[in-house]
């Protein structure tokens, strides 16, 4: 390995002459799973646009931070009208984009108005529904105006789907993002790699990277020998089956930390006999997460016992509910008339996460009598059939967007779950911004799920970052799928 | 039966143009109807690219308003039509996912796959011919057995696990070269080639086995002929008798083999290239058929077809050139 | 006439004689016959349970208890092969006798007709073969749904021009023969001749062919489940205890090791009883691969 | 001293004895003539001189070429022999030449690799070898490939690589069994030619007694890998003093003794021929011209009735055998009709020609070929019980074929047996009973003797002689051997270039060709008798 040896060479030289001051790597190489479509966030689902722009190329009024908390942006402060509904943000001044033009608040108005329009094709255009106008005070202040109070607002402008982008180079973002962050897109060798630089006209703190390469590592398989041979310095979404390969290796930190990924045995709760309460319930009892934990996330993840991460505030303890009982199971079942067990399908889309878990919740399952056919789909099948079209018994999802308990109240969604009293907490939830009450409510919300079975709750999904042991700086939660590079140095 | 050769026939020349123009119209119909069939088949593809496009939280509004952006919603027979025409002028379409054109998706590819299958099909070739005639020559004998049987352990060594314990052995055991990836040619010739090194070996050695049994079992045949005793009873040796006059008849399976083999080096590619994440056209389209970028997915097989078909027509054409009989063949 | 050692055809009694004194056809049939019976005893008996997971005894190397280790899944990896090469057979036996159920009548029929209905069949042929074999099965599974099912159908349908081919060209020597003429003299037609005298006249052609094809399918339902496109869990299959060791090649070589080996021997092994069959049959015959 | 000596020469492969005590020398011009039947080790002796031998062969006693002791000789030594001092001309002229190799490379070759010649003096060598064997630059440049040649110009070729450095012994093995007559008398011409002007050994090797009594000096004939007589060939062949070669003789001459023959025009005609054409498409020179097509059979028209033993004789591609097809309703003609028994059979369907094939049947060339490997004796002489109205059941069948066999000679138990199981006398009196077993009016016989050995030859001949007395069956014979013509025709009719040119009483025609087509032929056949005769005169 060359780079290897030009390293070595140059800390023999460091330690040969004694300097202290012997300037430390300023390169990386970022091994990511899936390659983005294109580079807009602001056009796209795709994690992998966030994975590798957020943050780093692009910048929204806030920002959601390392343990996801909300951290102030391009705006340096905001206020908050009383009744909630008027936002007003002082933005940074002298900020420029990487092409050169200047940032202000027209660009913000724009994006806004550019991401909630009719035509927008912004896959989360949930996020900008509430905003009612958008105006520009002064080049420094822009003022939001919402229709309704929304507590999640601040968060929600935080998301990479809210980033600003300028109107000259909006239209070509998704081959040549253009933005305001620390670095600037260099290049995007298709299929392979992506490329940053530091961007010298940076208004924030200088980060310590020079070049940041994103490269395409799709199958754990080629990952474990990328990283092993070191192509690749970092994974920080590291496929936990493969964890004990590298564990326990000096050269490499494993760093386990949170997701806002909620890993569930998602049922179609219309579909007989799902639409059975003890059904539901049989599986819940049926399912044993340590087993599960250990076989497809080489025992990484926290149970769940209701759709909520352990690592939340608001976060209700419910595992206890339902203990691995075959025997209780077996009951429920002959309760709702099936004492003889029943067929059915398990579809289950790529991640290791579900293709292993499917394959022991399928034995799990057999033990309590019902019969799995394993269906494995490609996401875009998933999305067709099971998301869309509903087309399914069984499947097994994470759920990464944070705080997402809402999606349970949703019409049509694909769990065909439909509980009133759930949907008025949920209802309320959105009118509430006090603490204390949206607690209580999330942990009303919480205990509802679990009672009704409504899914398996299986386990949080566990973020396993692998990276370089002399590598500093990144994140070791992701309350948002993103690979933050602000902070990120070598040390010697 | 009245002997074929007759005087009257307009000479080589012609007769070869309308065999080669026979050839090509051949080809032709046969990469419109190959056409027919890719269209036909990806069209029933359950999977809507929009949907995809826009993930989980879109509504369906917005779903529909980007098939309509992307043309899905237009009839079968002008879609087709449509994408056909585009194809006979090098305009592929726009990729979906990447939404770039997809002829520049597949040039930035066809730099890493062209080279890996030819740098393999050339190493197979230089293993393969020269085994074949150390065989040959031995016939029956030990060095012969012992070559056999390399080549039949060869052929039965699938090349995706034969290439897991190449990345093994020589990337992260002794890290020779790199376990996967590619930096491009514009970070040089060499270091692109070193990250080609290993794809290529695993990827050609069962070729080579192939080869070197069907380049063995021709020479052994042709050396059967009559016309071989005719040589040898002028009073050329052995091997002279090998290189000057077997070798050049045994051409012929050799030849259509290596053809057949450009195809399954084009497919064995799909693996291959997954193993050693390259950024070719195998998994470009390995990956276009998950994302159901149903554009790219048309364009790369319609593309490796007529890379086939080319081939093949090209492996007629050479039969020609070795073999004079079929220059003068209607 | 001259010196003529050619072999006329021969009886059963000097063909098994020279079976047993071919090396590659008594090697090719021990092993393919130990693979059939290892096989057939998963049937009745295998040393675990592999639809049991046992997360508890996960990745365990090699010991008296579990001959070959375990998996990730602490299945028996001994048990997994017995009951995957019952797989690998089934995929493979089904997909060649696609293709001999239908392009060996196709090659028969085209041969037959000859003319316009040979060319046009030909045609499809080559059209069929300018596919590359592996990516249109990835496509077929792909699009068709990952399964045994549909990794038979993709392989028996590229198996089908090769015999069609294959039964054409010997189908096309047999009619060139003068017993052809007699036949005909006979009044007989051309369906009767190729149902008497020119099938069983290919069926040695067909039966090396069918090895060789058999093997290849060995390999390629190894290479589909291997991208996750062949055999669905729980049924085991090599392929895809391939695909499930690469990610645990450093912890679990073992996972990888023997599953390969089982490939390796069993197609090693057809390819030498395919060897053994064409020599005995015809020293001269060319192999078609 | 003589330039070849070969002495208790013993050849075995694997445990399989081949040559016994071969004795045989050949002097400096001289001309020996090796003949035998196949299997009697006349090939094998050749090779083991030229030690071209199979890697498995091993050998014993002696064998001297100029002094060189060539079963001790290393490869090298042989390598320089080959070619330079022994040349060897081989049976089979379509497939002796490298296909992808000019004619004039395939000449140089020997030359450049002997001599050292540069390119420009090994061509212009060959190039006067080629016109010295008849095939002058001026038609024949060397830029010829093999396939652009005739077999007769092939054989030439042959004959020019193996004369090309003027070698001291010249070893022709059958080098004119593929050719017809009228070529075979050429390349005799040319080899006869070629020792004289060179004062060369020539050790020819043929089955045909007459080929060799016209060539050779003296003879050696061997059996099983064993001499039998040698010695001075007008002599030990007038006087047959060993029981061997007065059956070899003998069966060479042999004419089937036959009670009676038939005259044309008797009742009503068994088959008829009216003027049938047979074209085959030209080949195809652009995508859409195709040359003029070619006329295999042009304009004949002949009758034969019940009983007649009619021959057609002519040259290898005069269209004999296309005709003979026609005849069986295997092909159809382009134009012309021809009718059997008064019933049209051009374009007729396989149901419509069932009556015909009843009784009409044929056999065929190779008594090898003919039969389907796969399938029993019983099957295989039943085939043609296909066109009969009632089929025949079992016991029937088994009583049908048992009786056709026992016919031909052989043994009803023979039913149950491979054709693998059978000699090819056998084999084709299997072929017969296959004929013979719907009671057939016509056979048509292609070439049926041709590939047997002489004294079998004889034995079939007879055999179809007596068929023809006890069923009254008629004869087609395609044959391009007059002495076959002579023994079993009433008839004779002469094809050239897809006509027929004459015809007439066997003994007529062949005494007294009137078409200069038949006089070629006639001309050209060897025959033993005359040869003898000659041989005698000419030693006085």
């Amino acid at each position: 390995m060359k780079l290897w040896k030009t390293i070595l060479a140059a800390a023999t030289l460091a330690l040969a002459t004694g300097a202290s001051a012997f300037a430390a790597r300023t390169d990386l190489v970022i091994g990511i799973t899936l390659e983005p479509p294109h580079l807009d966030p602001t056009a796209g689902a795709a994690a992998a646009i966030d994975e590798v722009l957020y943050a780093n190329v692009f910048e929204g009024l806030t920002r959601i931070g390392p343990n996801g908390e909300v951290l102030p942006d391009l705006a340096e402060s905001w206020a908050i009208s009383d009744d909630g509904k008027v936002y007003v943000f002082k933005l940074h001044t002298g900020v420029k984009f990487h092409d050169g033009t200047d940032f202000n608040a027209d660009d913000a108005k724009f994006s806004l108005d550019r991401a909630r329009a009719d035509n927008s094709v912004n896959a989360q255009k949930g996020l900008f529904a509430a905003i009612d106008k958008v105006e520009v005070i002064d080049p420094a202040t822009v003022k939001v105006t919402l229709k309704n109070p929304q507590g999640s607002f601040l968060y929600n402008m935080g998301w990479g789907d809210a980033v600003i982008v300028a109107p000259e180079s909006a239209d070509t973002n998704k081959e040549k993002p253009i933005g305001t962050g620390p670095f600037k897109f260099q290049s995007w060798a298709k299929g392979s790699s992506i490329t940053l630089v530091k961007s010298d006209n940076y208004w924030g703190a200088p980060v310590a990277l020079d070049k940041a390469e994103f490269r395409v590592v799709p199958d754990a398989a080629a990952a474990v020998p990328a990283l092993l041979s070191g192509d690749v310095q970092a994974f920080p979404f590291f496929d936990p089956d493969s964890v004990a390969q590298v564990q326990g290796d000096p050269r490499f930190k494993v760093v386990i930390g949170a997701t806002e990924g909620e890993t569930i045995l998602a049922i179609n709760n219309k579909k007989p006999p799902f639409d059975k309460l003890q059904v539901r319930q049989a599986i819940s009892f049926a399912l044993d997460r340590k087993a599960i934990i250990d076989g497809a996330s080489a025992g990484l993840g926290v149970p769940i016992g209701s759709h909520m991460s352990p690592a939340n505030k608001d976060y209700v303890d419910l595992t206890g509910l339902y203990p691995h009982n075959v025997d209780k199971a077996k009951e429920l079942l002959k309760e709702a008339g099936l004492e003889n067990g029943f067929k059915a399908t398990l579809k289950l889309p790529p991640p290791s996460y579900a293709r292993l878990g499917g394959e022991i919740i399928a034995s799990q399952l057999r033990d309590v009598g019902i019969d799995l056919e394993i269906i494995p789909v490609e996401w875009a099948q998933w999305l067709d059939q099971v998301f869309t079209k509903k087309d399914y018994d069984l499947t097994i999802v994470s759920h990464t967007e944070p705080n997402d308990i809402d999606i349970y109240s949703r019409k049509d969604y694909y769990f065909n779950y439909d509980n009133p009293a759930f949907d008025k907490i949920i209802a309320e939830l959105n009118l509430t911004s006090d603490e204390a009450k949206r607690k209580t409510l999330l942990g009303e919300a919480q205990k509802i799920l679990a009672d009704d079975a409504v899914v398996g709750f299986l386990y949080e999904l566990p973020k396993v970052g692998v990276w370089d042991a002399k590598l500093q700086g990144l994140w070791e939660n992701a309350p948002i799928q993103a690979n933050d590079l602000t902070k990120v140095k070598w040390t010697d | 039966m009245p002997s074929v050769w007759t005087k009257q026939d307009s000479g080589p020349v012609t007769a070869m143009t309308a065999y080669l123009l026979k050839r090509l119209a051949i080809a032709f119909a046969t990469l419109v109807l190959a056409s027919m069939v890719v269209f036909a088949v990806l069209e029933i593809i359950p999977g809507d690219p929009a949907r995809l496009m826009l993930g989980m939280n879109a509504s369906a509004d917005q779903v529909e308003l980007l098939r309509n952006q992307m043309g899905l919603n237009a009839p079968l027979a002008l879609r087709y039509l449509h994408w056909a025409g585009g194809l006979l002028s090098l305009d592929f379409g726009r990729s979906y996912t990447y939404s770039v054109p997809v002829i520049d998706l597949v040039r930035e590819r066809v730099v890493v796959s062209l080279p890996l299958a030819l740098i393999a099909l050339a190493l197979s070739t230089l293993i393969a011919i020269p085994v074949g005639l150390f065989s040959a020559g031995r016939h029956g004998r030990a060095g012969d057995t012992i070559a056999m049987g390399a080549a039949q352990l060869g052929v039965a060594v699938p090349n995706f696990w034969f290439a897991l314990m190449l990345i093994y052995l020589f990337a992260v055991w002794l890290r020779l070269v790199p376990a996967g990836g590619f930096p491009g040619w514009g970070a040089g010739i060499w270091p692109a080639l070193k990250a080609l090194v290993l794809p290529a070996i695993a990827l050609a050695l069962p070729q080579a086995a192939i080869l070197a049994r069907v380049t063995r079992s021709a020479l052994i045949e042709v050396l059967n002929e009559d016309y071989i005793r005719t040589a040898r009873a002028k009073g050329l040796p052995y091997r002279a008798v090998l290189w000057r006059h077997a070798l050049r008849n045994a051409m012929i399976p050799v030849l259509t083999i290596l053809g057949l083999q450009f195809a399954f080096l084009l497919a064995g590619t799909i693996i291959i290239e997954n193993v050693f994440y390259l950024p070719g056209l195998g998994r470009l389209v390995f990956q276009a058929i998950t994302q159901r970028d149903l554009i790219v997915v048309e364009s790369v097989v319609m593309l490796l077809v007529a890379a086939v078909i080319a081939v093949n027509l090209l492996v007629d054409l050479s039969y020609a050139v070795v073999d004079p009989r079929l220059r003068s063949r209607p | 006439m001259t010196l003529r050692l050619d072999m006329p055809e021969e009886n059963l009694a000097s063909i098994l004689g020279k079976a047993f004194g071919n090396r590659s056809f008594l090697a090719g049939f021990a092993i393919t016959a130990l693979v059939a019976a290892v096989a057939l005893v998963s049937f009745l008996w295998t040393p675990y349970d592999v639809t049991r997971l046992v997360i508890a005894d996960k990745t365990q190397a090699p010991s008296l208890a579990h001959w070959f280790g375990t998996d990730h899944f602490g299945r028996d990896i001994l048990s997994m092969i017995m009951v995957g090469a019952r797989n690998s057979i089934a995929v493979a036996l089904v997909a060649v006798g696609i293709g001999v159920g239908i392009g060996v009548p196709l090659g028969a029929f085209a041969a037959a007709r000859g003319g316009l209905v040979d060319e046009a069949l030909m045609r499809l042929n080559d059209l069929v073969f300018a596919f590359p074999a592996l990516l249109s099965a990835i496509m077929i599974t792909a699009i068709f749904g990952p399964g045994a099912v549909n990794a038979i159908i993709a392989i028996g349908i590229f198996n089908i021009p090769v015999f069609a081919r294959v039964a054409r060209a010997g189908a096309l020597a047999i009619w060139q023969r003068e017993f052809i003429l007699a036949a005909r003299a006979a009044g007989k037609g051309k369906t009767l001749i190729t149902l008497e005298h020119v099938l069983p006249n290919i069926v040695t052609l067909l039966l090396v062919q069918g090895t060789i094809q058999f093997a290849l399918g060995i390999l390629a339902e190894a290479g589909l489940s291997y991208v996750g496109l062949g055999t669905q869990p729980p049924m085991p299959s090599w392929g895809r205890m391939l695909f499930d060791a690469q990610t645990r090649m450093v912890v679990a070589p073992w996972m990888a090791i023997f599953p390969g080996m089982a490939i390796v021997i069993t197609v090693l092994g057809l390819n030498l009883l395919g060897d053994g069959i064409a020599d005995i049959l015809d020293p001269r015959s060319r192999r078609r691969r | 001293m003589s330039l070849l000596e070969i002495e208790s020469l013993s050849l075995t492969i694997g445990d399989t004895p081949i040559l016994r005590n071969i004795e045989l020398s050949v002097a400096p011009g001289e001309v020996m003539g090796l003949v035998g039947e196949s299997g009697s080790g006349k090939s094998i002796t050749a090779l083991t001189v030229m030690q071209l031998l199979p890697y498995a062969a091993r050998t014993t006693g002696r064998v001297a070429f100029d002094g060189i002791d060539i079963l001790a000789a290393s490869e090298d030594q042989m390598c320089a022999l080959r070619g330079d001092d022994i040349g060897m001309v081989f049976q089979e002229p379509m497939t002796a030449l490298n296909p992808v190799k000019t004619i004039g490379e395939q000449v140089a070759e020997g030359i450049r690799w002997h001599t050292g010649a540069s390119r420009a003096d090994a061509e212009e060598r060959a190039r006067k070898m080629l016109d010295r064997v008849g095939l002058p630059a001026a038609q024949f440049p060397l830029s010829r490939y093999p396939h652009e040649l005739s077999g007769g110009q092939r054989q030439r070729v042959v004959i020019a690589i193996a004369c090309a450095l003027k070698p001291k012994l010249l070893i022709a093995d059958e080098p004119t069994t593929a050719l017809d007559v009228v070529l075979q008398a050429q390349i005799l011409d040319l080899l006869r030619d070629l020792v004289a002007e060179n004062r060369m050994g020539l050790l020819l090797i043929s089955h045909d007694l007459a080929v060799v009594t016209e060539m050779a000096d003296r003879i050696t004939i061997l059996r099983h890998g064993e001499v039998m007589e040698a010695g001075d060939t007008a002599r030990t062949l007038s006087e047959q003093l060993h029981p061997y070669t007065r059956q070899l003789a003998q069966a060479s001459m042999h004419v089937p003794a036959r009670a009676r023959t038939h005259e044309v025009g008797q009742g009503q005609p068994l088959l008829r021929v009216d003027s049938v054409t047979r074209d085959y498409p030209g080949r195809r020179t652009s995508l859409f011209k195709r040359s003029a097509p070619t006329r295999a059979v042009d304009n004949v028209s002949f009758s034969m009735t019940s009983g007649q033993s009619v021959a057609l004789v002519g040259r290898s591609g005069c269209g004999k055998s296309t005709l003979a097809r026609m005849i069986l309703a295997l092909d159809g003609p382009t134009s012309g009709t021809i009718r059997f028994r008064g019933q049209e059979i051009t374009g007729k369907s396989e149901a419509d020609l069932k009556s015909a094939r009843r009784d009409m049947q044929v056999v065929f060339q190779d008594p090898y070929g003919s039969f389907d490997p796969r399938q029993k004796v019983e099957r295989l002489v039943a085939e043609p019980l296909h066109v009969l109205e009632k089929k025949p059941d079992g016991a029937e069948r088994r009583e049908m074929v048992a009786n056709a066999l026992h016919e031909v000679g052989l043994s009803p138990r023979d039913m149950d047996k491979y054709p693998h199981e059978f000699s090819g006398g056998q084999r084709q009196r299997l072929s017969i009973a296959r004929a013979i077993i719907t009671r057939p009016k016509l056979v048509v016989a292609d070439e049926p003797v041709s590939a047997l050995d002489v004294s079998i030859r004889a034995q079939i001949l007879d055999l179809f002689a007596e068929l023809n007395q006890k069923l009254g069956i008629a004869y087609l014979f395609i044959t391009h051997d007059l002495i076959v013509a002579r023994a079993i025709s009433d008839e004779v009719m002469v094809m050239h270039d897809g006509r027929i040119v004459e015809r007439g009483k066997t003994s007529e025609v062949l005494d007294h060709p009137q078409s200069e087509a038949a006089r070629a032929l006639v001309g050209a056949a060897p025959d033993l008798h005359r040869a003898i005769a000659r041989r005698l005169r000419e030693q006085g």
